[in-house]
């Protein structure tokens, strides 16, 4: 899926995509990077400038939407899929894409995500998940851990969080990539296979928040445990990982199991994100620390119908068969009567 | 017996179908419209059915009721009380008696009345025998029996033999009303046309009806009704919520834009999204959404996109609404957001009718949130209200409410189909010049609108959302006179409409005693009254409806301080006199409140009026 | 689980929890029978008759809450679970039951059934789905299958359905069962299993709608073809159906597949519906027909943290240790002055 | 240099202290206002911080400033203008500037005036030597220096000794205003007590400050405020969001109900939810819900479940929940609704101050459903309406909405901790006799509310929700006298409390030619104002605060009459002035607003008063 990045049909750069807004994110913040690869990415695709749609809730994340200088909305708490939903039937020539955090996403914006997920309208989310509310300063979020402290759970939180991946599978998402904020190379790369995937697609960021949840994907995202505490998934190719390349992931009954690898990659299963049936998925999406490698990359990539295709076929036969040519043979069909 | 009220010759009739729910009198009555309109009369008709999805047959709880309101002048109301009634079982007599005329006329399916059906309807003894009907004129019809004679070797089941008995009993009224067949029988030929013989089932049972009514002479002479004057046209019947469908439809077919629908089911908008959904042909893309905040985002980035957008439901779908409606405010999008009001607070009365929510769609938002308000006052004129709310959203760049209720949602009148060159047209305020010249926040002097960009034009990219903007640039800005500036700009905006509103017309009295006020869908029966009153030599009362709540017509003051009182008549606990007593304290309001999920009757108009008058 | 009707710790009955309105459901309603069994299981439950809380929303199913005789709230359309959730936590020696359709949970309640999977309160959600709109008379609703006609897809249903079953799995559900409305002896054991498990659990029953959707479920549930189509799961026992139990279920990879059992039982999977993780599960409750029979019984039952309980726990640890004895120690703590 | 305005003995103050965000001005703030409540002055408080969660270091848009008016008289306000101003750092000094009153005094940290920081402030050149403060009385002190100094031998590294440089700061401003440092070290020692070395280096850094104020003689001689006249009592600082926090806790313990909150995080509302969900060792079940539906639905599970319930929220999050409120109604349950208002429409000015949720709080819901409006008007007062809202919920039965706005919630004012008896009993209307004589709807002849019975009670158990309820026995019913009965009952059930609440007082002229109105969070601002006039001999001039909006205190009338004309001031585009005007058309209004996200200066009513006499 890698192309080069200027074989795509138009000439614009990252520079076409930078708004003359000043960036006014925490120093440090990961939601930094996710715009610049995003601008990068939005050069590489077909679509022209006008074409494009940001479209966010409320929360830090959410801003993004000012910073990049395509048509965007920015929209209310919880509602950026709605929006997006509604502006993507209004015209499926648009490239849509809902920027939105685990709050703006899980919480309030919970049943217009899953529905989303189900209907599979040619919708891309990125969610931002640094596991906390940070806009309004560090409450709890439904992606929060057990345990940790935040301003609504002062002596741990009592939650048992969502994990994002299952609850996209659970509802029908037929695209889920997961993806850390600081590996700019693969963020880019899902990002461009998300544009061209048909259907909803759900990327899940770890993105770091420096002021309230610093450091709470270290385990998985920092430099020196990251090879060995990530799964970074590749199509058709075996799961392998480890500093050293020397773990796979094997099938034990119906869960995945992490294996030390002695002699070559056969031992390992292979990914195949197209499989329709979502038990593999749904099974790297739970893989967690301790135990098991957290799983990165596309995860979930299979065929469906999709909505937004799906209504605009219906219209567009609807009005070729019909003897309608406009309101007023409407009007006038069915019973009518003259006076005078 | 009492004197039959029914003439050879009538100005007015009201005819109510009732029966058990299965019976099809809703469509009994809408065939006897189809065939009013043909005949050149003016009407109005009104449904009444059970709550319930299938309420226990034969009880008093199952029946289901059409009532027609026919004439030779304008008709604006199905009518107070009821000249002619069909009941089709004791139970549907049971339930309407109440409404017939001294001196009406029943025409009673007398193979119903049975002993199990008697008990069924709470009955001890049969009413059509033991003198409980003295003052009426009771037509005892063997409906059932002739029915089933009459369609015995067309090799149907008993009981859709049975069923075809509402037909007989409309074949019994075409002849009561002078009417003739043939469109009748047209219309059956394209009800049916999968199925020939119901066709000819429903053919036979109607001349069977016209036969018996004929042959038996119940009716002496029968009656004829003289065409109403109406404006040249082509009509149809139509109901409130196809009206708001079909306006919406019109407009955007005027304006060249794709229309989006955007909403959750909820009684009493439904049809509406039901009509668009089958609107495919039409081009129109509906989106039934996952709950009304979700329908109101989706409308909201349909016009963000450049589609005329409308989200429609009803008073609890549209307090979910607010928040979403505030957005549309700040962003300053078009959007039409109909509210087909039902009978509150919460859960309510859900099938009622109430004009209730109009507080609601002046002040239902945090901040100060302004939005254009509008409302229909009869099912046919929804057509008219709908493309207005379009166009003023498209023009105006601007949310607007389109109030409807129940009573228009569910009663149908007569509708002269626009013709060339009747509907205004609408302008779109796209930017022509160079995008560097442009703005988001960028003005029109006359009427302070944005200028409507969308996505697909081409160097007008921009972000628009939920926050406070800089005048004109739209970049976010905390500065505090900024933010006093764009709340009178909003407020401006819509105030400034107004110059392009019909002014409020009086009817009767041009000043004096008494204004009686009414707006949206009380329209039919205050006029009505007032009428009734001018005619019996009152000379003192004048009348005026608003359709156009926000921002008021710019006579309105004039025309309210003309008269020494000024009766505001609602469906509501007073929401309207409180909204006008705020704007124009100067004047003396009198209210006159229904809270009773019925709309009003004339009568009851009329007697408050009179009871003012005298105070 | 199976208990005497009369071994509970009341003696009230069945009567006791029928209230004096008249039930107002089409005749032939799926409803009724939910509504009858429900009435039976209160009886048979430890709860003292004003202990019983029953929360609905709206549609023909919510309409139940008027119909039993125990304290109860009809809320509005899709919160119910909201509504008891607050009750639950307010007073958690309630006995909470929620009554919801596939329209109030799954469209606009969406939400709050994630959040109540997730959060795993002490909670019993019982889903009415006739996978359609009945009170508004015909909507399609998110269990809608595509193609169905309805009033808002004259021309079939374009959308993707879920499955409620995946979706409250993966929302984090510990107890989730499925059960057509004709068979009532599953329903009230599996009724009297939700009762006794800690933690939300999520019924959902095959109703009927014999107006809108008359016969959807008649593949499953239907006299001549329910022993084929359905796989009632027990606990500890062998996944075997048909009418001549000569069926088994059989993992192949990941996937379940329909076997025909030649020599005794043992060549078919065992059902372990305490099994953490959730993937055999999220399997079971994906088998659809044709190919497979449709699970029914309860198949997954798992303990978890129980939020109700843990919030509880807390406070009860708080107050214990805190100093304070009430609002006037606390408005007295930290940093006061004396005046006069 | 211009005159020095402090003199040796003031009656007020105003206090402000700014730098970075970075640089602990809150803390600062904090710990003055305790040193002043200690030293008995009154006073009151605002923070006012950059809406960034870390704006950019240093720059104009990371400034975070406190300011405090203290007094020996009665303070109502955090002051107009500054007489004191703090800076850490240039651009400190850049934002606060034009607050500073021309002979008011500047202290300024020099060693922050580097080039680098100038730079970042937009300097050109430093404000301290090139004559831009003339006249001003400027104060530098090489506060990062001196500080560094004291507590370079306690092992900290050099980050956090310069971060004590506001305690550097705090002991100069405690010196000019002659404090004892006692109090201050006592509430260091609290503070870091899990650290003592910070308490070493606070202790000397505050010495350091001290030391360098009182040596290097820069006052002449320091100011004394006296102790203001205040009721005799145990007091604390207290800001408006803690307060109602503490209000519904005191609450639940006097009526002996568990007290559940359910809420949804929102700026500026946040704080309330914080301070409860660390409120488990009073009892308190707080429930963070997934939104605010959710949050609302909860709490009327809550309250369905015989708590006290209550959810808290700000406008985006009260436009959610109307249609929940609306079940509230009609099911007629006890239920506290806050709305901490922010600048609306829509997302609008998060983080500023408003007053334009009323017309929502009044209105905002389908169907007429009426629930009582309560506004509190200073931080600690926020406790006392906290408290009553609960009661009369509880004891009326009914959904109360209390609306507070960002300027309390922030702000803070000494609170007199309540006493035995201070405290209004809470009586829970709960039937006692036999269940079988009680019925759902079953009222209380006084003031209509039912009675309140919950699971667990036994032999009461009953069905209640969202549909219209027959009088008395809650059954559903759509006969239409019953629902419009109902509507009449749940308005007179609101209208009828008014008889149990407080009369408006005025102050000032009893009757005359101008009455001054404002409602909520105002009543500094306009209070301070008139009695100002007051002192300036102006006579014609009255005063009164609305705190409860609906039901209207039952002299409202009588009062307002007495002036020929009313000047309505509020925080919005007239919504209580349209209220007003709504229920008494009959008097001569004037308003007043302000919609700029800031709460009202002093001066600005002044002005306003004397034009509207003028006219
Ligand atoms: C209706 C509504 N409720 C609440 C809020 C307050 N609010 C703004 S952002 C936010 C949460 C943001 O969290 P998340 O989506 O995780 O974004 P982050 O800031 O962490 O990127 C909340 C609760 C709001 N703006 N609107
Ligand atoms: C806020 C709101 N939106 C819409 C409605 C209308 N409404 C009532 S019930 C219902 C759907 C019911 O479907 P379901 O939950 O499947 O229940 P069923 O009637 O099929 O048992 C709808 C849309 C409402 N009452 N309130
Ligand atoms: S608060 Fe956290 S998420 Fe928000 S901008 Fe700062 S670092 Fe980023
Ligand atoms: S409409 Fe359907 S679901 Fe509703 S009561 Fe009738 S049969 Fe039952
Ligand atoms: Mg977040
Ligand atoms: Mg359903």
């Amino acid at each position: 899926m890698q192309t080069d990045a200027k074989e795509n049909k138009t000439d614009l750069t990252k520079k076409d995509f930078v708004s003359d807004q000043t960036v006014r994110w925490c120093p440090g913040c990961g939601d930094y990077m996710i715009l610049a690869i995003m601008q990068k990415a939005f050069a590489r695709m077909d679509h022209a400038k006008e074409e494009h749609l940001s479209v966010s809730g409320i929360g830090c994340s959410s801003r993004i939407t000012y910073y990049l200088d395509t048509y965007g909305v920015h929209s209310i708490h919880g509602r950026a899929i709605a929006v997006a939903t509604g502006a993507k039937l209004a015209n499926p020539g648009l490239n849509v894409w809902v920027f939105t955090g685990d709050g703006d996403c899980m919480a309030i914006g919970g049943n217009h995500f899953i529905h989303a997920c189900r209907r599979n309208a040619d919708l891309n989310i990125i969610i931002f998940n640094n596991k906390i509310y940070g806009m309004t300063k560090g409450q709890s979020s439904p992606t929060t851990p057990v345990g940790l402290k935040t301003k609504t759970a002062p002596e741990g939180s009592h939650e048992n969080p969502f994990n994002i991946g299952e609850v996209a599978i659970g509802s029908g998402a037929t695209f889920f990539a997961r993806v850390p904020d600081n590996n700019p190379k693969l963020l880019e790369d899902i990002m461009m296979q998300a544009y061209h995937h048909k259907g909803t697609s759900v990327i899940e960021v770890l993105q770091n928040c420096v002021i309230f949840t610093d450091g709470i994907h270290e385990q998985i995202t920092g430099r020196d445990t990251k090879d060995d505490n990530q799964l970074v998934l590749e199509h058709g190719k075996p799961m392998i990982f480890g500093k050293d390349q020397n773990y796979g992931i094997k099938l034990n009954g119906m869960r995945l199991e992490k294996s030390a690898l002695k002699n070559g990659t056969d031992a390992s299963l292979v990914h195949d994100e197209g499989e329709k049936d979502p038990a593999m998925h749904l099974a790297l999406t739970r893989m967690q620390l301790p135990g098991h490698p957290v799983a990165m990359g596309v995860i979930r990539k299979v065929e469906a119908q999709n909505y937004s295709e799906k209504v605009h076929e219906a219209i567009a036969f609807e009005r070729e068969t019909s003897t309608f040519k406009g309101v007023n043979d409407l009007f006038r069909s069915g019973n009518t009567w003259e006076i005078g | 017996m009492a004197k039959n009220i029914l003439a050879p010759e009538m100005r007015k009739v009201v005819v109510r179908f009732s029966g058990d729910s299965g019976d099809g009198m809703q469509l009994t009555g809408d065939m006897f419209s189809q065939s009013s309109g043909f005949a050149g009369n003016d009407l109005t008709t009104i449904p009444d059915f059970p709550a319930e999805i299938r309420a226990p047959q034969g009880t008093i709880g199952g029946v289901s009721s059409f009532q027609i309101q026919i004439g030779g002048t304008e008709i604006y109301t199905p009518g107070d009380s009821v000249d002619v009634l069909v009941v089709m079982n004791p139970a549907a007599l049971a339930a309407n008696l109440a409404l017939l005329k001294p001196g009406g006329t029943i025409i009673a399916d007398k193979d119903a009345f049975t002993p199990k059906n008697l008990k069924k309807a709470e009955y001890e003894s049969n009413p059509l025998e033991d003198g409980t009907l003295e003052e009426f004129h009771v037509i005892q019809a063997p409906a059932t029996s002739l029915t089933k004679e009459a369609l015995k070797d067309l090799g149907l089941e008993m009981q859709a033999m049975t069923r075809s008995k509402n037909m007989f009993a409309l074949g019994v009224v075409l002849y009561m009303f002078s009417r003739p067949l043939q469109n009748t029988i047209d219309f059956i030929e394209k009800k049916f046309y999968k199925k020939p013989v119901l066709v000819e089932a429903n053919k036979r049972a109607i001349e069977a009806g016209v036969s018996f009514a004929e042959s038996t002479e119940v009716f002496g002479r029968s009656i004829v009704i003289p065409p109403a004057k109406l404006p040249k046209g082509t009509y149809r019947n139509i109901d409130g919520n196809t009206a708001i469908a079909w306006g919406l439809l019109a407009a955007a077919e005027n304006c060249g834009k794709n229309l989006s629908l955007s909403s959750y089911p909820i009684t009493p908008a439904s049809e509406i999204l039901h009509e668009l959904s089958a609107r495919k042909d039409m081009g129109a893309i509906v989106f039934q959404a996952e709950d009304e905040i979700a329908a109101i985002c989706a409308a909201i980035g349909a016009a963000f996109s450049g589609n005329l957008s409308a989200t429609t439901t009803s008073g609890p779908g549209a307090s979910l609404k607010s928040e979403a409606i505030g957005l549309a405010v700040i962003a300053e999008l078009p959007l039409v957001i109909v509210n087909v009001q039902r009978a509150g607070p919460s859960t309510g009365l859900p099938t009622k009718t109430e004009q209730s929510d109009l507080n609601q769609a002046l002040y239902g938002r945090h901040g100060d949130a302004p939005v254009v308000v509008i409302a229909a006052s009869s099912p046919d004129d929804c057509f008219y209200y709908s493309y207005e709310a379009a166009k003023i959203a498209i023009e105006h760049v601007t949310p607007v409410i389109l109030l409807s209720d129940t009573y228009l949602a569910s009663g149908t009148s007569p509708w002269r189909l626009p013709e060339n060159g009747d509907l205004k047209d609408i302008q779109v305020p796209k930017f022509k010049g160079d995008p560097g010249k442009w703005e988001p926040f960028l003005r029109q002097p006359e009427f302070l609108n944005r200028y409507w960009m969308s996505p697909g034009d081409k160097g007008f990219e921009h972000r628009n959302g939920g926050l406070e903007k800089k005048e004109i640039t739209g970049n976010l800005t905390y500065e505090p006179l900024n933010h006093q500036k764009m709340t009178k700009i909003r407020e401006e905006k819509i105030d400034r409409i107004a110059s392009r509103l019909p002014e409020l017309t009086v009817s009767g009295a041009q000043s004096g005693k008494l204004l009686v006020v009414g707006w949206g869908s009380t329209h039919g029966a205050i006029n009505t009254a007032v009428r009734e009153l001018l005619e019996d030599g009152e000379e003192d009362v004048g009348f005026v409806q608003f359709n156009y709540i926000n921002p008021l017509p710019v006579n309105t003051a004039d025309i309210l301080g003309g008269f020494e009182q000024i009766l505001v008549c609602e469906l509501n606990n007073g929401q309207f006199v409180h909204y006008l007593r705020s704007k124009f304290p100067e004047f003396k309001y009198r209210q006159f409140n229904k809270i009773q999920g019925q709309p009003f009757f004339t009568s009851e108009i009329k007697a408050e009026i009179i009871n003012t008058l005298s105070r």
